[in-house]
């Protein structure tokens, strides 16, 4: 690991009186897993939205790979190799989980050519061997309107990762995740992550999830940064377990769709 | 479906062709609708964003005027065609810069903008297009062959036709390729489209020119069949006709506008012959039919009877 | 009835379009009943015209019927409605033609029908007559074998309502125009000042002013013709338009600050009843008024009146007229070609023969189809008054001016016609009657 | 310019004066529009159908009345009468047995069905009451008129169209705020437009709301109709010609913005009515401008809201 990646300095940023950021200073270190824990309305989407260019923060700045990417859009900033995933799963809904990947490869080559097929057999073949990593095999070819929330939840990351980040974003992949999968497909998704040298930063309620796999742990609190550290650090400070994982735990049983 | 769409284009022109052949007043009913066909293929495009143009009558406008205009200068109906096509895509390109910064409601009542103050245009600059008398276009040589009228009127249906084909088959491609897809996810997740570095509006931008090529080219066709050209052609039902005819034959496939385009001429033609004063009526209840009772238009109809699904 | 065998035909269509297209080649045997394509507005602002018309030709074509039909041959009008525009009318033209088999058509209210499907007659041989379009654009611009015109047209329906207005108001000086904005409002104004300019050089035009077509609200227009007092306010609009026009203005006493001109408003005047005012010059595109004092034939014009006026509860307007015109012409043309050939059928272009330099009767006159095929007939115009016949305005203190006298001579267009008038022509045009 | 204004004040003042008798009139037809638009989400093409119904029902029985010796006053009431009957009558048919079938389906269809109806009703229009032109002016002639100063001069205006047809414009625009504020159904109608989902997550009937804004945005197409019944003489086509410019307001007001509508309708109608007098040629284009020129600044509308996606 050298240095960051990613550097997020005084961010503020406030919609009406909510300070959804209120001074975020963070580090994302290159190759590290970074794991967002805190309640609803902590801000943990907000520093995603900002990092991806679509919120502007109020003040404080972004840079990534020690270049300053506050206000760009987010189209310059995928470029830059910053990608993301949703909490809620943004996917093209009639079109079959293989285009959804397949679209998401053509976009790193430029989508400009009007005449070859989308499905061509360079593209077909990445989008079939990601599903194949995140065990979507079988639905290639369903519409993704007609897959369940845990599909979506990976067929969305999946997404993300056939752009081929330096940096991922996630915004909760669990939830939605039936809890006997869960384990299973975050670690068939660290292994894809680890594989193509990605750092991650993800939003995560279940904290058996952020003990096993996050590097470090860093928790959101009505806009700021609370603790920071290694989970067995952070998650063993009680007032940490007080506020964040005793709500948490009890307000959002797993498998309920955060709207 | 897909694999039957080739096999049922050869088909649906081979009846054109023998329909034209029988009935001589039909060749020209049936290279109107092949113009109209053509046109709607570029609405079906911006139906794949999930947006309605309800102003794209304007390219038709555009696309007959220019040949009734150039047809004294240049007297050549091949380059009259080009030169609407061409015309009608840099026209397209201006409004398309503006126009694609909008969505839904706002995307098709801007275009209904741009059409009925083209409309108003062509209806105010009395002296230069003569208002609603409308210019007369003569029969003209094409391709540098002088021809008599039969033989004009049968190598128009036959442009049509071949122009049908050959568009039909490169809006597939464009369909089936990344910049087709990307197309159809601007109407689902644009937003998506954006985190993938897809600039949606270029993707829009760049259907909506080719919608504004294929309407200048059905606009063209269309004032070489009728040899006259008057502003009514850009008036803002002539915009819904097109809408209308795209839903009719169904949005899933290519075939679709000529499907509904064949039908809806078809439809008028003997719904006038038959109740003159209340084809309007006849013309509203079989969409309304169609819509409610056969969901995916014409096309859908077809593909259910194939058995395969109609996308 | 007549529905029924046209469905008939046309479900014949796409099964029987495999027969050979050939008959127009043989010696034309005499046909079963004469069938006339009669394009005319159904749907649309224009239908105010087009439906009264379409009755005027059933009536008269069951008169004719009853009384025998032409030249011994029943005739029966098939109706093709003008209202979707000209990529469709001109197929209907063709369907016309070359799947029903008509004999001749009677061709469009719009002018710019007339202009896209008159070229037809010369592509399909088939004898048109236009019975109501009034641009002069047809004839002044192209020849035609086939095609000829029962009626005025515009130069003189716009010409003679402005002698008219110079004779009794020649002290006029400023004018206003008021048209519906589309070709006929255009040409009209163009003729108007054309003319006016030679006549009486000098008016000066206050306010041009061409509404949206089919507007419902002239109050902007109003106010500011109010504030501009001109001395005349000329309009050719009709229609739902006219009425909604006259009523906003008389409401606000408009009329009581100027003349008006309003060279077609005949057909408007039963919708306006009492609304019209009085005073105010009107024209009918010809000489067919309702109460004409003096028709040539006085029993053909009141049976005509009448039975329209028993059948549907109201006085026929002009376009009912012109409609009655094509018709008697076409009886005129029939016979005459017939007869030249001895009581033969005549072929297509043996009947178009026949309507060159035709001249066949009308109730109230006669019209003679000229050599490039405009037909000439009378203008007469007035000023609006009220009498105990009538429940809505007619003219009074009427003139006549004989055709001839306001139309472009043959091969000259008309507003270069125009630009050579002498003002002398106020006096010597024109007699009353 | 101080030297224009001094020339066209007078001028420019009458302009005001009939500007807004013609803002009031398109107010009432494009208010009734947007409220559907809103809940909808429905382009509703019959609301120019609805208005010519309106218009001709109000004509009729108006003329009916007046023949059975109705004293004069009444004409004004029974206006409103009328524009209620249609509504009523006609609103429900068309929500429960057109609309509400295809509610699930895609926007563009739900558009064409309208455009269908709005074809349908086109013809029935003229088979209840012909093709000449029908009038009754009772309403206006009762009112009288008003002598306003022109400098030494003075133009009358007809009482009804200076202040019965804003005036009216005013009480809808009041009422329809107070109760779209102040009652329960009315505060449920606005939570439906700004988020349908929420709403009906929050248990609301949106069936229920559906069918009574379809209805009232009927009965405001109607009264708009019969409220321009005693100035305007009616004909076939009549409708076509007014909905086109009530799309242009809904676009420009924003998403079922009440304040919105009446302000593009006073923006409009003056721009029309100052057309008129200084640039006639302009009048038919100042609506577009109006809404390009708006739409450029703020791009969700005079009044919209933009719509954040989460994500």
């Amino acid at each position: 690991m050298s240095g960051a990646l990613l550097r997020a300095t005084g961010l503020r940023l406030a919609f009406g009186g909510v300070k959804a950021a209120d001074g975020i200073d963070l580090d994302v270190m290159a190759g590290e897993f970074l794991a967002i824990i805190g309640p609803n309305g902590a801000g943990k989407t907000t520093f995603i939205n900002m990092t991806t260019g679509y919120l502007k923060p109020n003040a404080g700045s972004i840079a990534y790979d020690g270049r300053t990417i506050t206000g760009m859009s987010p189209r310059a900033i995928v470029k830059l190799g910053i990608a993301r995933s949703f909490q809620l799963p943004q996917l093209f809904l009639e079109h079959t989980v293989e285009q959804n990947i397949a679209l998401a490869v053509a976009s790193r080559h430029g989508i400009w050519s009007p005449l070859v097929p989308l499905l061509r057999p360079s593209y077909r073949d990445e989008a079939r061997d990601l599903l194949d990593r995140f065990g979507l095999s079988a639905i290639a070819d369903a519409r993704a309107d007609a897959l369940n929330e845990g599909a979506r939840k990976l067929a969305d990351i999946a997404m993300a990762v056939a752009l081929k980040p330096r940096l991922l974003l996630m915004d909760e992949p669990t939830s939605g995740v039936a809890a006997s999968e869960k384990m299973t497909i975050v670690e068939t998704l660290v292994n894809v992550l680890r594989d193509a040298k990605v750092t991650a930063v993800f939003v995560e309620h279940d904290m058996d999830v952020v003990e096993r796999f996050a590097d470090r742990v860093a928790v959101w609190s009505q806009g700021r940064i609370a603790a920071l550290g290694p989970p067995a650090e952070v998650l063993s400070d009680p007032a940490v377990q007080r506020e964040v994982i005793g709500i948490e735990r009890h307000a959002t049983p797993p498998g309920v769709r955060h709207a | 479906m897909k694999r039957y769409e080739p096999i049922l284009g050869v088909l649906l022109a081979a009846g054109l062709v023998a329909a034209a052949i029988a009935a001589p007043w039909l060749r020209f009913v049936l290279t109107i609708a092949l113009a109209k066909g053509i046109a709607v293929m570029g609405i079906l495009l911006l139906l794949r964003a999930g947006q309605v143009s309800f102003g794209h009558a304007l390219y038709i406008g555009f696309g007959a005027y220019t040949v009734a205009f150039l047809a004294p200068r240049v007297n050549d109906g091949a380059v009259l065609l080009l030169a609407a096509a061409a015309g009608a895509g840099v026209l397209g390109l201006m409004v398309g810069l503006f126009v694609t910064r909008y969505r839904q409601i706002f995307f098709g009542m801007l275009n209904l903008a741009m059409c009925m103050v083209f409309y108003s245009l062509l209806e105010k600059l009395y002296h230069i297009t003569k208002g609603s008398d409308g210019i007369r276009v003569e029969i003209m040589p094409i391709a540098g062959q002088a021809l008599d009228r039969v033989t004009y009127e049968w190598t128009v249906f036959g442009i049509a036709l071949g122009l049908a084909f050959v568009l039909a088959f490169l809006l597939r491609l464009y369909l089936a390729s990344p910049m087709g897809e990307a197309l159809a996810g601007i109407k689902t997740r644009e937003t998506r489209l954006e985190f993938m570095g897809v600039p949606a509006r270029g993707v829009l931008l760049a259907a909506y020119v080719i919608s504004a090529v294929v309407g200048g080219i059905g606009g063209a066709l269309i004032a070489m069949t009728s040899r006259h050209v008057t502003p009514l052609l850009s008036y803002w039902t002539a915009s819904g006709e097109l809408v209308f005819i795209a839903i009719l034959g169904g949005a899933g496939g290519v075939l679709g506008p000529f499907l509904g385009a064949a039908a809806y001429e078809l439809v008028r033609v003997y719904a006038a012959a038959s109740f003159a004063d209340a084809w309007q009526m006849i013309l509203g209840a079989v969409l309304l039919l169609v819509i409610l009772f056969a969901p995916g238009g014409l096309w859908g109809m077809a593909a259910r009877a194939i058995g395969g699904r109609g996308r | 009835m007549t529905t029924l065998t046209r469905r008939e035909t046309l479900a014949a269509g796409f099964g029987a379009v495999l027969l050979p297209a050939t008959l127009s080649a043989q010696p034309a045997p005499r046909p079963a009943e004469l069938k006339i394509g009669v394009t005319t507005f159904l749907s649309g602002p224009a239908s105010v015209f087009g439906v009264p018309s379409r009755r005027a030709c059933e009536m008269l074509a069951e008169q004719i019927n009853a009384a025998g039909g032409i030249a011994g041959i029943p005739m029966r009008p098939i109706f093709v409605d003008e209202g979707p525009g000209t990529d469709h009318l001109v197929g209907e033209i063709r369907r016309l033609v070359q799947s029903e088999g008509v004999h001749a058509i009677f061709q469009s209210i719009s002018s710019g029908s007339c202009l896209a499907c008159t070229p037809l007659s010369r592509e399909l041989n088939k004898v048109m007559l236009l019975w109501d379009c009034g641009t002069q654009r047809i004839f002044e611009e192209n020849r035609y074998d086939y095609a000829f015109r029962t009626q005025g047209y515009g130069t003189s329906e716009v010409l003679a309502p402005l002698l008219y207005l110079l004779k009794t108001k020649p002290n006029i000086r400023t004018l206003a125009v008021v048209n519906q904005d589309y070709a006929w409002g255009r040409d009209s104004w163009e003729l108007w000042k054309t003319a006016m300019d030679a006549l009486k050089p000098g008016v000066r035009v206050v306010a041009e002013m061409f509404p949206r077509f089919g507007s419902t609200d002239f109050s902007t227009e109003i106010t500011r013709l109010l504030a501009l007092r001109p001395d005349v306010i000329y309009s050719t609009s009709w229609g739902g338009e006219l009425v909604t026009f006259i009523r906003q203005a008389t409401e606000r006493r408009l009329h009581e600050r100027t003349t008006f001109v309003l060279p077609v408003a005949e057909a408007s005047l039963q919708i306006l009843g009492r609304s019209m005012p009085e005073g105010h010059i009107i024209g009918t595109r010809g000489d067919h008024w309702n109460n004409h004092p003096a028709p040539a034939n006085p029993e053909l014009f009141n049976s005509f009146v009448n039975a329209y006026r028993q059948k549907f509860n109201e006085y026929p307007i002009y376009p009912c007229h012109h409609m009655a015109q094509a018709v008697w012409a076409l009886k005129a043309g029939v016979e005459k070609a017939v007869a030249t050939k001895g009581g033969a059928w005549p072929s297509d272009a043996e009947l178009a023969a026949a309507f060159r330099g035709l001249t066949f009767p009308t109730p109230t006159s006669t019209i003679t189809l000229r050599e490039d095929g405009q037909g000439l007939e009378d203008q007469i115009v007035g000023v609006s008054s009220f009498n105990d016949r009538f429940p809505f305005a007619v003219p009074k203190e009427m003139m006549l001016y004989p055709a001839a006298q306001v139309s472009a001579p043959i091969g000259q267009k008309s507003t270069d016609w125009l630009k050579t008038l002498q003002p002398a022509m106020i006096e010597s045009t024109g007699r009353s009657i | 310019m101080a030297e224009w204004f001094q020339d066209n004040g007078l001028l420019l003042g009458l302009a005001l004066l009939d500007g807004l008798s013609s803002a009031g009139l398109i107010f009432l037809v494009a208010v009734g529009l947007n409220l559907v638009f809103g809940v909808l989400r429905i382009v509703n093409v019959a609301h120019g159908s609805l208005y010519a119904i309106g218009a001709y029902s109000a004509a009729s029985i108006g003329i009916f009345l007046a023949s059975r010796g109705l004293p004069g006053w009444a004409s004004i009431p029974a206006l409103v009468l009328s524009a209620a009957l249609v509504g009523a009558v006609l609103g429900p048919l068309i929500e429960r047995f057109l609309l509400r079938r295809i509610y699930a389906q895609e926007e563009v269809v739900q558009l064409l069905v309208t455009f269908a109806l709005f074809m349908i009703l086109e013809d029935v229009q003229k088979l209840v009451w012909g093709v000449q032109p029908i009038h009754h002016d009772q309403a206006m002639k009762l009112l009288g008129t008003i002598d306003i100063p022109f400098g030494a001069d003075f133009i009358p205006f007809t009482n009804y169209q200076l202040f019965v047809l804003p005036g009216f414009a005013v009480v809808t625009l009041v009422g329809l705020a107070w109760f779209l504020r102040r009652t329960l159904t009315g505060r449920v109608i606005v939570a439906v437009t700004t988020d349908r989902e929420a709403a009906t997550a929050m248990g609301i009937d949106a069936q229920r709301i559906f069918l009574l804004t379809f209805t009232f945005g009927a009965m405001l197409a109607a009264l708009g109709g019969a409220l321009s019944s005693p100035t305007a003489a009616l004909v076939p086509g009549v409708g076509a010609q007014t909905i086109v410019l009530s799309f242009a307001v809904v676009a420009t007001a924003g998403l079922g913005q009440i304040e919105g509508a009446a302000l593009t309708s006073l923006m409009m109608g003056l721009g029309r009515s100052i057309a008129v007098y200084f640039e006639p040629e302009l009048e038919v284009v100042v609506p577009y401008i109006i809404m390009v020129l708006v739409l450029l600044v703020r791009p969700q509308g005079l009044f919209g809201v933009i719509e954040t996606r989460r994500v």
